[in-house]
């Protein structure tokens, strides 16, 4: 009961959360209720069991992602969005297609598919297990993403590097 | 173990006990502040109000509360306001899970000296929280709508979120050394003495983290904008910062969240390294019992007293050398320490 | 068993030398170019010699590479083979080779592309070789084409000359009909036989039945197979490519067109002569196209007045009379005459070309004579080169043809019209041989230019590599090739004395068929008899023929010059006739070549090429664009139109698995 | 005792959203948060499903998730600000030179 109670509470946040990040036209409303629903997610987290999932989850997500999107609204000074009608495919096509898509798998998942219910803690992922796992079983998973981080740190440096950087630092340097 | 009611009972009991205690540590931290500084700067400090300005915090609360509350125009009203209880809350909010001691058992409840029961990933917890922060000062920094507060938010998230990193990696020997998240663990993990004078602390133990102990320190500063690392606030180029448009019980949130940060880490820096709570306890049940918050608190105060102390003493940073500080010298010296702690830890087992 | 010989050997080394030269001939010095090629074919035809005096055991030797092609119980190897008649062949082709090269150096040292010259004759070399080497029909043929090939690109070597040019392909498409008819010989004899190997082919065929031996089958092998030989040896009706190719250098139609590679043919048909044996009709047919080929050309080569072209025309009627000889099943005879042909053919031709290189470049012999005191190296080589063919006794020609004459008399495929045909043309044979012999050495000079050395004609011949001006004789490395060949052609002729040479090329020609043993049982009973009276009565005749020959040269061309005008003013039709060749040429040139091209230009190339395929190419080619062009526009490079229709086509799919999970 | 669908139609809900969200969003920000919800939503479903099953693979597929999703923020990010500094504007619908 307790639990459906918890379940909805933070269910309820998740979608007010995505529905705000939808209708709300400032990019930093749009961040702060995305990391409502981040916050609200590890909750759901905590109540499936993976608590290590929901801490990385605020750490990661919403203590570092998300500090980033904010970051960079504020540097771009990015102000509301204008309602450009810029595809209408987007609209006719995509919105209609998404939302039938949604209804099928919802209404699949609810009426058709014999779920078991779970417990509170259903599957507790204690910090040990995990990082067990991750340096044990997955460890060429875990070497691979280390790599891709590293390129990504690379690319996203020398992406937003200004042009005439380099040589200014030089001339410093 | 207790029942429901009791469990929520005593939890209000804590919480109430915990706030009240805190705010008037952060209150005092104030005043320590000020008559240090002062003195270290050969002045006298607050000396009016009260026997050496004691009461000095007070009447600063009541001059805050009564003062005019405004709002500049052309701010992004529902941020504005948000902001600053943003960060009060979460300053607030991390204290909950710092144990400040053993068990305590009164009228025959027993119950943990921390709000929170123990929490096995109580410090990915705090450090989540504490992360969370940083979203006061940033929203205050754009919704005001000025550039001096906006360059404040700027610098806030981009240096809370490198040293963040750095500040999470020092903990990792720790971690290490302790195998666990539960703070109660790691403090425990640290009872005990080497050759029978040396506290089993884990700045002494083998490995020994006192270089993690020293980098968290120096991040825990650029965490909570104190100086060295106060660009956010720094008077001289952007007027005050994020809050340059705050004023009233807005701007003593900020500035109370502040404060609050550093008990934090404070409390962190000492369950972490220093042992916790541990130390010679003697006497009857109830002195038992409340030695240990006794020797935390000195800890603690310690570690505020060192803030001050470097505050009257060190010079600010520029700002492209707390970056490039941050990321090419502290970060590197915590992976340093983690590969080394990791190492010793490995080869001993 | 015989020691091995390792016969592949002999064909590479020139293959060697023609890629060395070829390759990087460009960045040598004339001198290391010929000394690679003279080394290349020297050591090939050392080789030959070594062969040679290896003992063979059961009168043949093979060796087989490695297997080329696998088709079920079909197999064809990289094989070769050696008996008596392959190791004439390869004694013939090296020596003669390699003494032309020698003459080469000295011909076209003045000319440009010297190492592609050298890099050809080589090549030329390593194709002929493996084509008398062969140890199966497919060997022979990749030899049969690529000495094509050789011959092409040596008569078109002054490519930039449009004669020449056009000669090249005009010999190539003369032989590409032949080749045709070779192919669809071999694909029977796959069909049938289910094998190429000359031995297996030979015996499985020595096999048939008697019933159905000499039927339709083998006679239209033969005949195919003839129509091959035909093309490559120059006979009636694909003669035509011969003069022209004389456009080619001098040395080129020594060695290809006069000496080895026009004589393929005839080593095709006497390596087949199993097949042969056992279709008389084909063997008819060769001995009739023989003796008309030998007939005609020899009088088209009255009238011609270009030295050069004389030769050719000779060369055909003696290929016309190897081909007699075969087709009267007398092998030896024919290849006999192969071989002393070769020797002063190509001497004859060597010779030609030095006096033109005397003349600077000049090949009428309206315009020459009385070189004898001039050029007397040259002079006495030709005569014994005349001689040599004209059959006077006892040079290397009067046995051959000698023979030859005598076999068509007498052989059981014989008759006396091939004989008497036969005996005309060694007359008109000798006639225009000497008329060549008096025109060019005797009486004045009738050049306009005593300075030989004016204006040379583009690239022909190797003139004007001297500064000095009045005609002089060919340096000693041209001299040298030709007095050997002198030599040869004036004793060759004696190596068939108490029929050594038949003896040595008899186990060739060993199994000769049922049939032909039956037609030659009637005459072999009393033949010892009659042999020695007729052939000697023969004999006498076709000497006294060679001899009104020279009379009649000597008489016209050297007595009473103005008599050949009138004689020719006198026949005026007949002589026209023949001095264009019996319009041959233009026969062909309004039968195949003008329908050919109308044709591909209107209907292939104006209305299949261009109004079918590239029509229909274009057509489509302007649907895909329309297409795209409406295509297009769903790229809008709007990223929200893109992902809307990834939206779409996912719930798409995702609405087919829910229907497929719920059926 | 929560039914296990639930949690599965949160994590379609919010990944539909998320799908929306790029759909009608014209700020490239905004479009990069509806990819990150996107990316929530199967984390969900991860823990979700790992619940399940009892298998905590499910749990470490979501670090690895995070993993890719900081990386994917970090140069995304660095895209957005090369664009606004050339292109002037956050809205994609102007960044459309990539067309025929």
């Amino acid at each position: 009961m307790l639990h459906l109670l918890l379940f909805l509470l933070f269910g309820l946040a998740c979608v007010a959360g995505a529905v705000n990040l939808l209708v709300q036209r400032h990019p930093i409303n749009s961040a702060l209720s995305l990391v409502v629903v981040m916050g609200s997610l590890a909750g759901e987290y905590l109540l499936l069991g993976a608590e290590f999932v929901a801490a990385i989850q605020v750490i990661v997500y919403a203590g570092a992602i998300m500090v980033l999107f904010v970051f960079v609204i504020m540097l771009l000074n990015a102000g509301e969005e204008e309602r450009t009608s810029g595809s209408r495919v987007a609209l006719l096509l995509g919105v209609p297609g998404m939302l039938i898509g949604a209804v099928l798998v919802a209404w699949l998942l609810v009426e058709r598919s014999a779920t078991p219910a779970v417990a509170v803690g259903a599957l507790p992922g204690d910090p040990q297990t995990i990082g067990w796992l991750l340096f044990h079983n997955y460890l060429l998973p875990f070497e691979v993403t280390s790599i891709l981080v590293l390129i990504a740190i690379l690319g996203a440096v020398a992406l937003a590097s200004q042009p005439g950087m380099e040589a200014s630092a030089k001339k410093e340097g | 173990m207790l029942s429901i009611t009791q469990f929520i009972v005593v939890s209000i009991v804590k919480i109430v006990v915990a706030l009240g205690v805190l705010l008037t540590a952060v209150a005092y931290t104030v005043w320590l502040e000020r008559k240090v500084v002062g003195h270290m700067q050969n002045r006298w400090g607050p000396t009016r109000v009260g026997p050496f300005g004691l009461l000095q915090p007070l009447a600063d609360g009541v001059k805050f509360i009564f003062k005019e509350d405004l709002t500049p125009p052309h701010v992004h009203k529902p941020l504005y306001i948000a902001a600053p209880m943003i960060s009060l809350i979460f300053a607030l909010t991390a204290i909950a899970l710092i144990p400040v001691g053993g068990w305590i058992s009164v009228a025959g409840l027993s119950t943990p000296l921390a709000i929170t029961p123990d929490v096995n990933i109580g410090l990915l917890i705090v450090l989540g929280i504490a992360s969370l922060g940083v979203y006061g000062v940033a929203l205050a920094g754009w919704s005001s709508n000025s550039k001096y507060s906006l360059l404040g938010g700027l610098r806030a998230s981009a240096q809370m979120v490198s040293y963040e990193i750095a500040l999470g990696l020092s903990l990792v020997g720790v971690l290490i050394l302790a195998g666990s998240f539960n703070l109660r663990e790691i403090v425990e993990a640290q009872s005990g003495t080497f050759w029978g004078f040396i506290p089993r602390w884990n700045i002494f133990a083998w490995p020994p983290q006192i270089v993690g102990f020293l980098v968290y320190l120096t991040a825990a500063y650029a965490e909570t904008n104190r100086l060295p690392f106060d660009l956010p606030e720094a008077e001289t180029e952007l007027v005050a910062g994020y809050h340059t448009e705050y004023s009233a019980m807005k701007f003593a949130m900020f500035f109370m969240a502040e404060y609050a940060n550093m008990i934090t880490v404070a409390c962190l820096a000492s369950l972490l390294f220093l042992g916790g709570w541990s130390g010679p306890v003697a006497g009857p049940a109830i002195v038992r019992a409340l030695l240990p918050v006794f020797w935390f608190g000195l800890r603690v105060f310690v570690f505020l007293f060192i803030y001050i102390w470097v505050r009257g003493t060190l010079p600010r940073f520029r700002y492209d050398q707390l970056m490039a500080f941050g990321w090419k010298f502290l970060l590197p010296v915590a992976i340093a320490n983690l590969i080394i702690t990791a190492l010793i830890v490995a080869l001993r087992s | 068993m015989t020691p091995n010989l390792h016969l592949w050997l002999i064909p590479v080394l020139p293959l060697v030398g023609a890629a060395i030269n070829g390759l990087c001939g460009k960045r040598f010095t004339r001198t290391l170019v010929c000394s690679v090629g003279l080394t290349a074919s020297a050591a090939a035809f050392v080789l030959g010699l070594w062969v040679a005096t290896q003992p063979m055991v059961s009168g043949f030797y093979r060796e087989s590479l490695a297997a080329w092609i696998r088709a079920g119980d079909f197999r064809v190897d990289f094989g070769f083979y050696l008996d008596p008649l392959s190791l004439v062949m390869l004694l013939i082709v090296t020596g003669v080779g390699f003494l032309i090269h020698i003459y080469s150096v000295g011909y076209m040292w003045e000319e440009g592309g010297f190492y592609r010259f050298f890099s050809y004759l080589n090549l030329f070399l390593f194709f002929m070789l493996t084509l008398v080497l062969a140890s199966n029909y497919l060997v022979m043929f990749i030899g049969w084409e690529g000495v094509g090939l050789a011959s092409y690109l040596l008569i078109g070597f002054w490519f930039t000359r449009d004669q020449a040019a056009s000669a090249g392909k005009k010999a190539f498409i003369a032989n590409r009909v032949g080749d045709f008819a070779f192919l669809i010989a071999l694909f029977l004899l796959i069909k049938h036989f289910g094998s190429l190997d000359f031995a297996s082919l030979f015996s499985s065929i020595g096999a048939l039945r008697p019933e159905t031996q000499g039927a339709g089958l083998l006679t239209s092998i033969a005949l195919l197979l003839m129509v091959g030989a035909c093309g490559k040896s120059a006979q009636i009706p694909l003669y035509v490519w011969l003069p022209d190719a004389m456009e080619g250098p001098t040395p080129v139609s020594a060695l290809i067109h006069a000496a080895t590679m026009v004589t393929a043919g005839i080593y095709m048909i006497a390596r087949s002569h199993v097949i042969f044996d056992r279709a008389p009709t084909a063997g008819t047919m060769v001995a009739i196209l023989g003796t008309l080929t030998a007939f005609f050309a020899a009088s088209i080569g009255i009238t011609q007045t270009d030295i050069k072209k004389v030769l050719a025309y000779s060369t055909i009627s003696q290929l016309g009379y190897m081909f007699l000889a075969c087709g009267a099943a007398a092998y030896t005879a024919g290849i006999f005459h192969l071989m002393t042909h070769a020797f002063f053919k190509g001497l004859l031709f060597l010779a030609a070309g030095s006096v033109m290189h005397a003349l600077g470049g000049e090949q009428d012999m309206r315009n020459m004579g009385g070189l004898r005191k001039k050029i007397p190296g040259t002079f006495w080589t030709m005569t014994a080169g005349t001689f040599a063919i004209s059959g006077i006794p006892p040079l290397a020609g009067f046995f051959s043809k000698d023979e030859i004459l005598w076999q068509a008399y007498a052989s059981p495929r014989g008759s006396w019209v091939y004989w008497l045909l036969g005996l005309i043309t060694a007359f008109m044979t000798s006639f225009y041989m000497f008329r060549l012999w008096f025109l060019t050495f005797f009486g004045e000079y009738r050049g306009d230019r005593p300075e030989a050395h004016a204006q040379p004609a583009p690239g022909s011949g190797g003139h004007a590599h001297d500064g000095h001006g009045h005609i002089h004789d060919s340096p000693k490395v041209m001299l040298i090739p030709m007095m050997i060949l002198a030599v040869l052609s004036v004793v060759g002729g004696w190596v068939s004395y108490h029929h050594t040479f038949e003896n040595f090329l008899a186990p060739v020609f060993r199994d000769a068929g049922p049939t032909l043993a039956a037609e030659a049982h009637p005459p072999s009973g009393e033949a010892p008899a009659e042999e020695g009276g007729g052939e000697t009565l023969l004999m006498v005749i076709s000497v006294a023929a060679a001899a009104a020959g020279f009379y009649l040269a000597w008489l016209l061309y050297q007595r009473r010059p103005e008599l050949p005008k009138q004689i020719a003013r006198r026949i005026e039709g007949l002589y026209q006739t023949v001095l264009h060749k019996y319009y041959v040429d233009e026969l062909y040139a309004t039968l195949f070549v003008k329908p050919l091209v109308d044709g591909s230009t209107k209907l292939l190339w104006h209305g299949i090429d261009q109004n079918v395929i590239d029509a229909g190419v274009d057509a489509s080619a302007d649907r895909a664009r329309q297409l795209s062009d409406t295509m297009r526009h769903m790229q809008s490079g709007n990223v929200r139109s893109y992902a809307g229709w990834v939206a779409f086509g996912a719930a798409g799919v995702i609405a087919y698995m829910v229907w497929i999970g719920i059926k | 005792m929560v039914p296990l669908s639930y949690y599965l139609v949160l994590s379609g809900i919010l990944f539909a959203c998320g799908v929306t969200g790029f759909l009608i969003k014209r700020n490239i920000i905004t479009i990069f948060m509806s990819i990150e919800l996107m990316l929530n939503g199967v984390n969900l479903s991860f823990v979700a499903f790992a619940a399940e099953w009892q298998a905590l693979s499910g749990q470490v597929f979501v670090f690895f998730v995070m993993v890719v999703a900081a990386a994917e923020a970090a140069v995304g990010l660095a895209i957005i600000i090369a664009i606004f500094r050339t292109r002037e504007t956050l809205n994609v619908d102007y960044v459309n030179l990539l067309k025929l």
